[in-house]
């Protein structure tokens, strides 16, 4: 017996109450901060390297994101996502050195390269379900390490791989970083724009209905293969977006950097931790580990401590947060809404009174 | 929040950058060249600094990992505003630090980054710290084996070496000479860094009989590799192992069984250069035990660029001074605790390994034989 | 039982909800002598599942207390629950699917230690309940909704307690079996079992009870013997389907 | 319009040894309310199953208004038409009730479905129907807390959603109410004024008596007899298989 | 390849078979009985192993004694996990949940390992670590050899705690519906701390075995969990049996493969296996899971 706590990713669709209008009202405020903010980022850093570590949180954030289409609609926890990422980086670098393409090129055709490879993967591997497609993520991730590495004629294996600059030398590095900021966060921009159209279509609502139930979903006219297949794929190309603009940037593909599960969890965690049902649960998320990231190293500098820290921070918002960040916060805000009752405030009389009357008038509604 | 340390180099001193993998897949080797590094700041202010300024290292953690070495490179330049930097260890970690100093425009001396690699991405302000790249490492025993009479020579060879630049450069350098020369190679086998059961690698090199076996190897893979070789009771004529033996712990580590074991080494502590000497003693009273390679490469690195400094009297991130240093560098021969050092334009030291030999259970200079300690083991007992 | 208290069960004054929502009991009493049957009827919503998860300790009463044999229960957890005597058939469907029913019958036992009476028990559930033999070594979960209805009503018959809790036994049940597990509820009544029984087949399970008890929002709406409630024409067309009460004889023609 | 509804030929699905459904030939009237009845374990569920793609039979053939969809994938038969109910019911948990209501709403092409999910008139619709099975109040509350009746009626209500032209529920009676019950009849009945087929199991025989027009009754994987009510309820196999008395 | 080296090959995939067969164990009794993803289970895998090391460095006593001490103390780690931590997490999302925690657990124990230990690699060495006896021409190293009983013993006595005893039952019971468990007398907590708690024990036993015969780092996890999830699955999620064997064939197949496919290729036989058996059957190959019921 669980205590009724309702996620609130907004899908009641009635607004009414003053409450709901201010509590949109207070979203909305905070949303334009937290934009200004992010906007004049590059201008408030002090030095190259903080900026450096905002344009890995951003880079963190268009991966958590991308991520967040599978796991926050179809609730398929994929740990294997650094594959996509890690693709999306050696397509964008290869066709850059080898197809000799402009990188802004190079790196979406890189990424739609990649979205179509995991339209396979994805019809093998969504085959299974919970604990099985989790585990089928991280075989994936591992192959390709395996065939990265070994395959070093074209990947440049363990010696790793060089990717040019899209941007010409005289361009200097706090310059480079800048730029990469800005179009990191465009990049998680469109995403989010993408992920909300999504979330508030009925292709959303068939999605997270097959999240709950996928046979159920698929009795009541849900194509549910289809749809998971599509997001898949959308999921796939963003992340593989994500991975070649962080490639561009980084300008060095390590295999075992690239496609290492510890990144593909990183992004589970950081979708996780923000609220995986909320939209800017991932964004949250990502600038919650980024920060701790940087911050714990910089505590625990040259012990592995950090990893500890970064462990312990992770379990505690698990067993207290289990709904991430936002959805707690939202819970708190709940806590002052006039309590809905969830038992009917209504006899059998009313209920008998109220139904009969009603009928002739429900019954065309119906039939429309 | 991000604290930016306390790294605003006054004028009285000099702040060196360095990020080393203190921790994670790279640690122990990482640690040894902090040992090194130490050793030489301490050293070098007891002697009156550089340019008469106390030298500072601000050392950083990259946890062995590519994003973090250049993040802390980022740090320390661009926040902590360091003067100088020295490299990190291993190639892997030292092409994306380079990136950043070159961005930055700083001088990047570095004591690990042996790989060919390294020397191919057109860096023009780096320089190796160590007298040759992996390639080069088997030279002298290459020559050795090829200068064998046909009958001792060996006729069959079996390689395995590690997936990494370094490791896997050694072993084909030595290939690529020995097959040259018409010795067989029965044997080629590459195993990625994370490797823990080499059974099934030692099952195929006891199965092909090979005369000589080569390990292209860091440290413990050897020892893996070795143990498993013994389990099989296999028994080569000859058997070279690239860094691993000459770690302290590799003796007990495989049972004591060391006898005859070949290993290339950029550096020895009897040699006798003039610097060295005072190195070996300095250190060893500094921490109790005599100096290895990865300490050597490191304090020479310090070396290198002690001598850059000195020579354009000058040690500040302005990029006319780091270009300064690097132009001397260019053309000058540093005599360092490995001996004089010269590099070729992409950066390559252009002197030679020596090879060590496990003779009566210690491993002693064998090759070149003017620096020889005892004489070369043609057949090695077995293990 | 001699000095037996005169009610086995005996919940008082119960106010209880779920988690931070509002009350779904508010101040309910029911109480059920030995040998008798309580039969709780009421709306969808109306709470009654919920009393019995409170009888059996699943949700802890906000206020109230409860008694199994006159000794107060009120913080037990349902694990205790079947040792104080007390045993609980949930609504819908709890097998173990992924298990035989073999293994969902004898966990039935699970803190019966004595071989023998389980083996009896088993051969008795076995004949009242054909498809249990047959589908013996078959997973639960494989069986029909109304099979498995039946296993969970056999795994029940396995301990011999002094309350029994229903929720809904007979709901996807065939008229053939229905009956079966109506005969078998008075048995266990004639047996001097406490049984408090949930229905939605209201009439025919007022027809089998002693006492009748109409709940709706968290309340007792009204209580008294089954008989009387059964030709209440109001009642009837708020809670037994709106047809009177005389037709129940036509109905058990049927 | 033909009077052939949903058809099936020799269906047959076993489990292992079990024949869940043995060689079923059966026809439904269109627009008509069908009832199908049987002992527990005679192949209901399982008929309803394979009709609905929801698991493949092993042979036979189903044919829905003359055309075939044996075999055809459970959205395919939503789409063509069919909803179906749950036996052991089947909603969303942690999905609020009206958001289990607009899963059904089918959509028509690529542009319906990236329409927003939350339009006034889907959920106009949803009320009416959550109104009419009597748990409209509930409508902001996670499925997972509400009563197992209330998730029955929801189910209910989320199948009608898809507005089907054909019916099939399993046991919407079991568990509620009767006073709901008989409204429940109500709705059928008018649902099926606007020429609806209804396909309803159900053990609740005075449900079954009153509403149909048509009774098919299971034993063992296949019919044994049909017709009216009256006829099927005086029939002695099915007194002695199903009614036992 | 000659036909010593075939013999030497299969002999060697053998034990390390086995040697999987019992890593495997552990987290398909998580997966499939408890529904847990127990990403943390590698990780107790080493830290076995590192104590074995240490215990052995300490005392110069034999690794294997050191198993008295750590199979309890992990049993009893595990049974404080599941009551603390696990058992708060929501039914509805336990699997999600779970990776988190398990995940978080995971990195915390390699911080410590490489906190305490330093990230240097370790092995132990035994007098005994090169010695092995020839059997027609192949030679068995001892210490795989031990390593292999260990698993064999500790496999065959998972399979019949499961199977056989009561208790099993009631673990199964209170997974797959812990409210019905609980009212017939089950105290569900109690069973499924001590499930749990089997299931760090045999990562105890693993790890020490594991110890005799490999290098141990604290990130060496990592390198575990891909092959074991892959075993386990191919295996049928839950089944013990399904998993040995798989992890059988499997160990044979790569080191078979490793001589003309080279080490790190072979090591893509566990992936591909797995994708081949998604195709097949999805639920593995004797994961004795129900066909869905609606
Ligand atoms: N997945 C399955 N595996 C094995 N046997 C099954 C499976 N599904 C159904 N059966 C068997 O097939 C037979 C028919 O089951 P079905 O659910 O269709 O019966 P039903 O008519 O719906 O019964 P009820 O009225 O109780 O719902 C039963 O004997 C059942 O045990
Ligand atoms: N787990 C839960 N969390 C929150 N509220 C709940 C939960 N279960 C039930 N409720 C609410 O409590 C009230 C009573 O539920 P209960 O299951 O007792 O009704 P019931 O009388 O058994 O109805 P039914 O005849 O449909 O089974 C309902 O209004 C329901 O919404
Ligand atoms: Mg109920
Ligand atoms: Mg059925």
């Amino acid at each position: 017996m669980r205590s009724a706590s309702k996620a609130p990713d907004g899908t009641t669709g009635t607004s009414g109450t003053t409450f709901d209008r201010v509590l949109l009202g207070g979203k909305v405020l905070l949303l334009l901060a937290g934009l200004a903010l992010v906007l004049a980022f590059p201008g408030l850093a002090p030095d190259a390297f903080i900026l450096s570590v905002g344009v890995t949180i951003a880079s963190y954030a268009a991966l958590a994101v991308g991520w967040n289409f599978v796991g926050g609609f179809t609730g398929y926890i994929s740990l294997g996502h650094a594959a996509y990422s890690g693709l999306g980086g050696y397509a964008t670098a290869l066709l850059i050195i080898d197809g000799g393409l402009n990188p802004w090129l190079a790196l979406g055709v890189g990424a739609l390269g990649v979205a179509v490879v995991a339209v396979p993967i994805g019809v093998a591997s969504l085959r299974v379900r919970g604990a099985s497609f989790v585990i089928v993520s991280i075989a994936m991730v591992l192959i390709l390490l395996l065939v990265s590495q070994s395959w070093a004629d074209v990947t440049g294996g363990s010696s790793g791989l060089r990717v040019p600059r899209p941007f010409s030398d005289d361009v200097l590095r706090p310059e480079q970083h800048e730029r990469f900021f800005y179009l990191h966060v465009a990049l998680v921009a469109v995403a989010l724009l993408v992920w909300w159209a999504i979330d508030r279509s009925r292709f959303g609502i068939g999605l997270k209905a097959i999240r709950e139930d996928e046979d159920k979903a698929q009795s009541l006219g849900v194509p549910t293969f289809k749809y998971k297949l599509v997001v898949f794929v959308i999921s796939a190309f963003f992340t593989a977006l994500a991975g070649g603009m962080y490639a561009l940037w980084f300008g060095y593909l390590d295999p075992i950097f690239q496609f290492s599960i510890l990144i593909g969890s990183y992004m589970v965690l950081m979708s996780l931790l923000g609220g995986i049902r909320s939209l800017f649960g991932p964004v949250v998320g990502a600038v919650i580990v980024g920060y701790s990231l940087e911050y714990f190293k910089n505590q625990y500098g040259d012990s592995q401590f950090h990893l500890v820290a970064l462990g312990l921070m992770l379990g505690l918002v698990v067993l207290f947060m289990p709904d991430g960040v936002l959805p707690a916060i939202g819970q708190l805000v709940n806590r002052f809404r006039p309590t809905a009752t969830s038992i009917r405030e209504e006899s059998a009389a009313d209920l008998l009174a109220r139904t009969t009357k009603t009928e002739p008038r429900q019954a065309e509604e119906v039939s429309r | 929040g991000l604290d930016s340390g306390n790294g605003e180099g006054g004028d009285d001193e000099i702040v060196i950058g360095i990020s080393l993998p203190l921790t994670g897949d790279f640690s122990e080797p990482g640690k040894g060249v902090e040992r090194g590094y130490k050793a030489w700041a301490k050293y070098v202010n007891e002697n009156g600094g550089l340019l008469g300024k106390d030298v500072r290292l601000e050392i950083l953690d990259d946890q062995s990992s590519a994003d973090r070495v250049a993040s802390d490179y980022e740090k320390l330049i661009s926040q902590e505003k360091v003067d100088l930097v020295f490299g990190p260890f291993s190639t892997r970690l030292v092409v994306p630090a380079a990136q950043v100093a070159k961005d930055y425009g700083y001088l990047f001396v570095e004591p690990a980054g042996a790989a060919e690699e390294v020397f191919t991405q057109g860096f023009d302000h780096l320089f190796y710290a160590a007298p040759a790249v992996a390639d080069d490492h088997y030279n002298l025993l290459a020559d050795k084996i090829l200068a064998m009479p046909a009958d001792q020579r060996p006729k069959t060879v079996a390689y395995a070496s590690m997936d990494d630049p370094f490791a896997m450069g050694t072993a084909y350098g030595l290939k690529d000479k020995l097959e040259a020369a018409g010795v067989k190679t029965v044997v080629d086998e590459v195993y990625p860094p994370n490797t823990t059961d080499f059974s099934s690698i030692a099952a195929q090199i006891a199965d092909s009989k090979a005369d000589m076996v080569v390990g292209g190897s860091q440290y413990q893979d050897a020892v893996n590799l070795i143990v498993a070789l013994q389990q099989l009771d296999y028994q080569p004529k000859l058997a070279a192992f690239s860094t691993a033996p000459t770690n302290p712990e590799f003796p007990k580590a495989i049972g004591d069984k060391t006898e005859g074991i070949l290993s290339p080494t950029g550096y020895t502590p009897e040699a006798t250069y003039q610097q060295n000497q005072e190195f070996v003693e300095y250190y060893t009273e500094l921490n109790g035990t005599a100096p290895t390679e990865d300490e050597a490469n490191a304090w020479t690195t310090g070396e290198v660029v002690a001598a850059a400094v000195e020579a354009a009297d000058c040690a500040d991130p302005s990029p006319e001074c780091q270009q300064e240093l690097i132009d001397y560098l260019r053309e000058a021969t540093v005599d360092t605790v490995v001996g004089p050092l010269s590099w070729d334009a992409e950066g390559r030291p252009e002197s030679a390994h020596m090879i060590q030999q496990y003779v009566d259970g210690k491993i002693r200079i064998v090759l070149p034989e003017d620096q020889a300690e005892a004489d070369f083991i043609p057949v090695k007992p077995a293990w | 039982m001699s000095n037996a208290p005169d009610y086995l069960l005996e919940l008082n004054e119960i106010e209880a909800g779920y988690g931070r929502a509002a009350l779904v009991l508010r101040g309910l009493t029911v109480k059920v002598r030995p040998a008798e049957i309580v039969c709780l009827v009421g709306p969808n919503g109306a709470g009654k599942s919920t009393v019995l998860k409170v009888a059996s300790g699943m949700l802890t009463p906000r206020s109230g207390t409860i008694r199994v044999g006159g000794v107060d229960v009120t913080k037990h957890g349902p694990q205790d629950m079947i040792r104080n005597g007390l045993s609980h058939v949930l609504q819908g469907h709890s097998v173990f699917k992924e298990m035989t029913v073999q293994e969902n019958v004898r966990l039935g036992a699970y803190t019966v230690r004595d071989k023998a009476l389980i083996a009896e028990r088993i051969d008795f559930v076995k004949t009242l309940f054909p498809v249990v033999a047959e589908r013996w070594d078959d997973l639960a979960g494989a069986l029909s909704g109304g099979q498995q209805k039946q296993v969970e009503f056999a795994r029940s018959l396995m301990v011999s307690p002094r309350v029994v809790l229903l929720d809904e036994p007979s709901m996807g049940l065939d008229p053939k079996t229905t009956s079966k597990v109506f005969e078998q509820v008075v048995r266990m009544r004639d047996a001097g079992i406490a049984l408090l029984l949930v229905e939605q087949n209201a009439r025919r399970a007022l027809e089998t009870a002693d006492v009748g008890c109409v709940l709706d929002l968290g309340r007792v709406h009204i209580t008294g013997p089954a008989s009387e409630l059964l030709v209440d024409p109001q009642l009837a067309e708020l809670y037994l389907g709106g047809r009177p009460a005389a037709l129940t004889t036509e109905e058990k023609a049927l | 319009m033909s009077t052939r509804s949903l058809e099936t030929e020799g269906l047959t699905k076993s489990f292992g040894g079990v024949h869940a459904v043995n060689g079923a030939s059966v026809a439904f009237q269109d627009g008509k309310i069908n009832a199908l009845i049987g002992p527990n374990g005679s192949g209901k569920t399982t008929f309803f199953n394979c009709v609905t793609g929801m698991i493949r039979a092993d042979s036979g053939r189903v044919s829905y208004r003359g055309d075939d969809v044996t075999g055809a994938a459970p959205h395919r038969i939503a789409a063509a038409g069919i909803g179906r109910s749950f036996q052991l019911c089947r909603v969303f948990p942690r999905m609020t009730v009206l958001d289990n209501m607009l899963v059904g709403v089918r959509p028509q092409g690529l542009l319906h479905r990236l329409r927003g999910g939350h339009n006034a008139g889907d959920i106009a619709r949803a009320r009416q129907l959550l109104g009419r099975v009597g748990i409209d109040h509930l409508e902001r509350s996670e499925a997972r807390d509400i009563s197992y009746g209330q998730q029955k009626l929801l189910e209910l209500a989320g199948v009608l959603m898809t507005d089907p032209e054909t019916i099939m529920l399993d046991e919407p009676a079991g568990g509620v109410n009767p006073a709901l019950i008989g409204r429940l009849g109500t709705l059928v009945r008018e649902l099926n004024a606007e020429g609806r087929t209804f396909i309803i199991v159900e053990h609740n025989m005075e449900m079954v008596m009153s509403l149909s027009h048509h009774v098919v009754v299971f034993d063992r994987g296949a019919p044994i007899a049909e017709g009216d009510p009256a006829t099927v309820q005086n029939d002695p196999r099915v007194l002695e298989a199903y009614l036992g008395v | 390849m000659s036909g010593s080296l075939l013999l030497q090959s299969l002999i060697l995939g053998i034990l390390l078979g086995g040697l999987y067969a019992l890593l495997a164990a552990g987290l398909t009794l998580y997966f499939g009985v408890m529904r847990v993803v127990m990403i943390a289970h590698s990780a107790f895998l080493i830290l076995a192993a590192y104590l074995a090391w240490y215990f052995n460095r300490e005392t110069g006593i034999d690794p294997l004694l050191s198993l008295l001490v750590t199979v309890p103390l992990f049993f009893v780690a595990g049974v404080a996990m599941q009551r603390l931590l696990l058992s708060r997490l929501r039914p509805a999302t336990l699997t999600m949940m779970s990776v988190l925690l398990t995940f978080a657990i995971a990195l915390t124990i390699e911080g410590l390992l490489g906190y305490v230990f330093t990230g240097t690699q370790r092995r132990i060495q035994l007098d005994y670590s090169g010695s092995s006896f020839e059997v027609a021409g192949a030679n068995i190293a001892v210490v795989k050899l031990i390593a292999f009983g260990l698993a064999a013993l500790s496999l065959l006595g998972l399979y019949l705690l499961m199977k056989k005893t009561r208790f099993g039952q009631a673990l199964r019971a209170t997974i797959q519906h812990p409210e019905a468990a609980r009212l017939l007398g089950i105290s569900t907590d109690r069973i499924a701390g001590y499930g749990f708690g089997i299931g760090l024990a045999t990562a105890a036993v693993g790890g020490t075995a594991l110890a005799l015969d490999s290098t141990i780092y604290p990130s060496l996890h990592w390198h575990w969990i891909g092959p074991l999830m892959a075993i386990i699955v191919i295996g049928g999620l839950g089944s013990i049996p399904g998993a040995a064997i798989a992890a059988m064939l499997l160990g044979v197949t790569q080191s078979l493969l490793q001589v003309p496919m080279g080490t790190t290729w072979a090591q893509t036989v566990f992936y591909i296996a797995l994708f081949a058996t998604l195709m097949v059957r999805p639920q593995g190959f004797f994961g004795g899971r129900l066909a869905q019921r609606f």
